[in-house]
């Protein structure tokens, strides 16, 4: 079953550091399964924790928050906050028996073009394992 | 009168489903919103179905009223519907949906409403915790005992022939078929397409249905009667009000209020604790929170012209304090003033948006030529 | 050992004649209280101003018609009183206000805060029998007792904080001497003290810490564990949550009595969230069929990463649902365990920032930085 | 004045026909009672109900509230519109016996001060008649 099963994956990539590495993976070539499908925003702190409850409610396999390494952010302490938020919300996921595995935070630097295939090939591999997520068709949300 | 016919061997539920399904293989609508069981199976949600397989876990007609069909409708055809998607109603949601459409919070023109004769519905609360007998009380309410309906059920006058396209006429037909009355061009479109032709009479039903809304026109006289002297009056009124906590469960329920953000909630009746503190010395002492009276007046001046008594605060209030009942009460005086009923067409104009001329002569105090009461006296 | 005041009246009638105290010595302008105002009209809180009309008040009734907490918030979003206002609230009133000051929400000053060793509340719909006399004996021996008294809400039963944090003054009712005739009110601040100055009673050495607050603290912890593993809302999952909130008519009552819920206009009822024909239609491309209002689910779990963090677990939300989901004991529990992971304890230190308001550089390390080898 | 008691009147009169009737008034030299406060609208068809029941709540006794005579309105139809408002009210209060007959309405023109003092004396004295108004000294509002 999961050689058909595709992940459907949404990334939430922070403009300065993780896009430009997404950047510098294309540019260099670097493969990756197309299972993300990448949302760019100014900061990791952009993202409200509900967003991510949205996309995983909205059938999103895996949900991906990336951005700078802690130190590097360009808006110093944008990722800090985010660290704080995702320990918050992986938190909630457990207490409410949700799937925590689907859910990812990756430090990734404007540099690191091979790390971000690293990253979603690692998300896309646990995604596989747990398999469609059951929002995905559920009627009742 | 003249309607179709249809076979429904096992109930009226059965031939709605019928319908529904035919006009999505057929392509008669996109798509259909309608009630169904949810999976815990103690309620109902309304579903945007597209695929009619899932109909068949569908019930048009359900034993209770969750979320009220208006307020459905008006959160998702509020910006107009792609392609034509049909709704089955009660008639009261179909009402809330017509006043919702001249209120300009619903494109009414992509929707195909389909209504049924209502044989009331059961409490909510009553149903959420035991649903089983819930059910069994519903099936009474279908062979027309009327007593676990809701109160407000029970005095409603207007639960056949709403402005609908289609209307399922059922009251006292039981021989195995169900028939459809046509209510709008759009609704004989719908049975032409659908090959359903219009030939059989319908006088039995006409007569059927007369009959019960005299009786219930009665009933509702009596009850709004005996509750008028419960409560009229700032003792008695304030008295039924004083479980009222304020959390505005029966606007956010109402299909009528679609305020986004409602005047009792918003900066304009929030107040500097200086105010506050000189509003309680006033009086000695005040309650909180405050503005309780304001609130439920208030929103009868706002809405009570267009109330449809659909008894959906009622069912939500935590206080069990019968809204429902105060409301429908003054919504029928203030809509019997106008000589409007809420939700009859859609080309009756709003009694807020319309005047005429010379109209409450008795309004205005009568004017003496002078009044030289005071300089007399002083 | 804190000082105290030992008055030769019950509880309920020492507190209504402190607060005719203070109104009458101007102390305070006025005085929040639970009050029955009409005959046998529904308890209500109100602002009183007129000491004669305090003879209604129920100061210590145990139940919530409101949260005395966010009225208080409401009275000072717009500046501070301008005159000295005393409060009875009940703890985890006490601790809503004070995340509500943290959250500029509120304003303290001029505000006397008095509090007590909470027994629990009893759910609203008591109320609307009338039944919440006949069960005050019981529940006021089982209070001095130390016993978790039964009939009272599910999030009352495990609640942990029932010892007021920031008070300037706390009356002793766990463990205290019931239905006997003496009371006892715990100076905290100079605040206190300073309003407690001149009114009869003796001042004694009292301990607020006895051992029937350590026994109703263990027996709470273990209702608190049962209610979290064993009743439905115990790690739900998707299924469960979609079986929990399948009957919510997304009335958004429990937002708008929740005290920590203080936006103007919800997010979830904003223009954003509204649902554009081409919503449905991006559902419908993957689901056979799309509920409607959308996005049930998506409210609760959303509002909960709003607000859970700061969640005092007043189970008003529980109270107020028309179709009575257990939302008081799901969010209490996320509540308990994301105040976990930053050691928070939601109302407790008026001076501790927010969690989500401050960091650490070095911590959570474990997040984020996961080498992977190539 | 019955038994000493001074009725609080609250007098809502629009800025054209309504106010203009004061200004006429005192030109003459009338003298319309002293406990009628005049509120000044821009016209009564923008007058909110809530704010009338605002007042009946809060404190005043009687709320009169008077405007162009029809035809002469000068956003044409403000005062049709606030005629039925007022109807509108005044079915509620009087269905839930709140006292409707605290609430008048009357048409002043600009010209008609002897009407407007008239107006005002008579409600006046009308209310006085009343007596207070139960709803104001309750604190279960």
């Amino acid at each position: 079953m999961s050689a058909a099963f595709v992940p459907n994956i949404v990334g939430f990539f922070c403009n300065w550091c993780s896009y430009t590495a997404a950047d510098l993976a294309g540019v260099s070539r670097s493969h990756y399964e197309p299972t993300v499908r990448i949302i760019r925003v100014m900061c990791s702190s952009r993202v409200d924790p509900h967003m991510v409850v949205t996309a995983f409610l909205g059938g999103a396999d895996g949900v991906l928050l990336a951005g700078c390494h802690p130190g590097d952010c360009h808006y110093v302490t944008g990722n800090y906050r985010t660290r704080r938020r995702f320990a918050l919300l992986q938190s909630m996921f457990e207490t409410l028996g949700l799937d925590t595995q689907r859910l990812k935070l990756s430090w990734i630097g404007a540099s690191e073009g091979n790390r971000v295939g690293q990253v979603v090939t690692d998300l896309t591999e646990a995604v596989k394992q747990l398999g469609p997520n059951p929002a995905r068709e559920a009627m009742f949300l | 009168m003249n309607g179709a016919t249809v076979a429904a061997p096992e109930g009226v539920q059965q031939a709605i489903t019928e319908l529904l399904k035919r006009g999505l293989d057929e392509k008669v609508f996109g798509a259909v919103l309608v009630p169904a069981r949810v999976p815990a199976g103690d309620s109902f949600a309304w579903l945007l179905v597209r695929d009619s397989a899932v109909l068949d876990e569908a019930q048009p007609l359900p034993p209770v009223m969750s979320v009220q069909g208006a307020r459905a409708i008006y959160r998702f055809a509020r910006r107009g519907v792609t392609g034509k998607v049909a709704a089955v109603l009660r008639p009261c949601e179909v009402r809330a949906t017509v006043e919702l459409a001249k209120l300009k919070q619903v494109e009414i023109d992509g929707l195909v409403l389909i209504s049924m004769d209502c044989p009331g519905a059961v409490p909510l609360k009553a149903y959420v915790d035991d649903p089983q007998q819930g059910d069994a009380d519903f099936e009474k309410l279908l062979n027309g005992d009327q007593t676990p309906a809701r109160d407000i059920c029970k005095v409603c006058h207007l639960f056949s022939r709403p402005a609908s396209d289609l209307h399922f006429a059922t009251l006292g037909s039981d021989n195995g078929q169900a028939s459809i009355v046509a209510g709008s061009d759009q609704g004989r479109a719908v049975l032409k397409k659908l090959g359903i032709a219009e030939e059989s009479s319908l006088d039995a039903w006409e007569r059927a249905v007369a009959e019960r809304q005299e009786q219930r026109q009665q009933a509702r006289a009596e009850a709004q009667a005996t509750l008028r002297q419960k409560i009229a009056g700032p003792d008695k009124l304030l008295e039924t009000l004083s479980q009222c906590i304020n959390c505005h469960v029966c606007r956010s329920v109402c299909p009528i209020c679609y305020c986004r953000q409602c005047y009792f909630e918003s900066q304009a009746v929030l107040m500097p604790p200086e105010n506050i503190l000189a509003r309680a010395r006033r009086k000695g002492g005040m309650r909180l929170p405050t503005d309780t009276l304001l609130f439920h007046v208030g929103r009868m001046s706002h809405m009570s012209l267009s109330c449809v008594s659909c008894g959906a605060c009622e069912d939500a209030c935590p206080s069990s304090i019968p809204v429902a009942q105060l409301f429908s009460l003054v919504g029928d005086a203030t809509q019997k003033q106008f000589d409007y009923v809420a939700g009859r067409s859609v080309t009756e104009p709003l009694p807020t948006i319309t005047y005429k001329e010379d109209e409450l002569p008795d309004l205005v105090a009568p004017y003496v030529e002078t009044y030289s009461g005071r300089e007399a006296a002083s | 050992m804190s000082d105290a005041l030992t008055i030769s009246k019950p509880p309920d009638e020492a507190l209504r004649a402190f607060l005719a105290f203070l109104l009458q010595e101007k102390k305070a302008a006025a005085v929040l209280t639970l009050d029955r105002i009409g005959k046998d009209a529904a308890p209500a809180y109100s602002l009183i101003t007129d000491a004669k009309e305090l003879e209604s008040a129920a100061p210590l009734l145990p139940i919530m018609p409101a949260n005395a907490g966010k009225l208080l918030a409401e009275i000072t979003e717009l500046g501070p009183s301008p005159e000295p206002i005393a409060a009875v609230l009940k703890p985890c009133e006490l601790r809503a206000l004070v995340e509500l000051k943290k959250l500029n929400q509120a304003n303290l000053d001029n505000l006397l805060l008095i509090s007590f060793t909470c027994g629990g509340v009893f759910p609203l719909a008591i109320r609307n029998n009338g039944g919440i006399n006949e069960t005050l004996p019981a529940y006021r021996d089982a209070l001095a007792k130390g016993e978790v008294a039964d009939g009272i809400r599910p999030t009352c039963r495990a609640c942990e904080h029932f010892v007021p944090y920031n008070a300037d003054l706390t009356v002793a009712l766990v463990g205290g001497p019931g239905s006997s005739g003496t009371s006892t009110f715990l100076i905290n601040s100079s605040r206190g003290a300073e309003a407690l100055e001149g009114f009869e009673g003796e001042r004694t050495e009292a301990k607020l810490e006895s051992d029937a607050i350590d026994a109703l603290r263990a027996k709470r912890a273990d209702e608190a564990t049962k209610l979290y593993t064993e009743s439905e809302t115990a790690a739900p999952g998707l299924d469960g949550l979609i079986s929990i909130f399948g009957r919510c008519l997304s009335c958004r009552a429990c937002s708008t009595v929740c005290p920590i819920c203080y936006c103007e206009l919800c997010y979830f009822d904003s223009v954003t969230e509204d649902p554009a024909p081409n919503k449905y239609e991006a559902q419908l491309r993957h689901r056979k069929a799309t509920r409607v209002p959308p996005g049930t689910i998506a409210f609760h779990l959303g509002r909960m990463t709003h607000m859970v963090i700061s969640c005092v677990g007043c189970g008003m939300c529980s109270d107020v649902c028309p179709v009575s989901i257990p939302v008081a004991t799901l969010f209490s529990m996320v509540g308990k365990s994301a105040d976990k992971v930053f050691s928070y304890v939601p109302g407790k230190d008026l001076d501790e920032e927010l969690p989500l308001k401050k960091y650490e550089v070095d911590e959570l390390s474990h997040l984020g930085e996961e080498r992977i080898e190539s | 004045m019955s038994n000493g008691f001074e009725p609080k009147i609250l007098y809502i009169l629009c800025s054209w026909c309504g106010t203009g009737g004061a200004e006429t008034a005192s030109a003459h030299g009338l003298r319309y009672p002293e406990n009628v406060r005049i509120y000044r609208v821009n016209c009564t068809g923008s007058l909110p109900a809530v704010h009338v029941l605002r007042a009946l709540v809060e404190g005043a006794d009687g709320v009169a509230v008077s405007g162009c005579h029809p035809g002469d309105c000068h956003f044409e139809t403000g005062n049709y519109h606030a005629r039925r408002r007022v109807a509108n009210l005044k079915t509620i209060l009087n269905t839930l016996d709140l006292g409707d007959d605290r609430l008048w309405f009357r048409f002043v023109a600009h010209g008609e001060g002897r009407r407007f003092v008239d107006t005002a004396t008579e409600f006046s004295d009308h209310i006085a008649e009343l007596g207070p108004n139960p709803l104001t000294a309750r604190r279960d509002t």
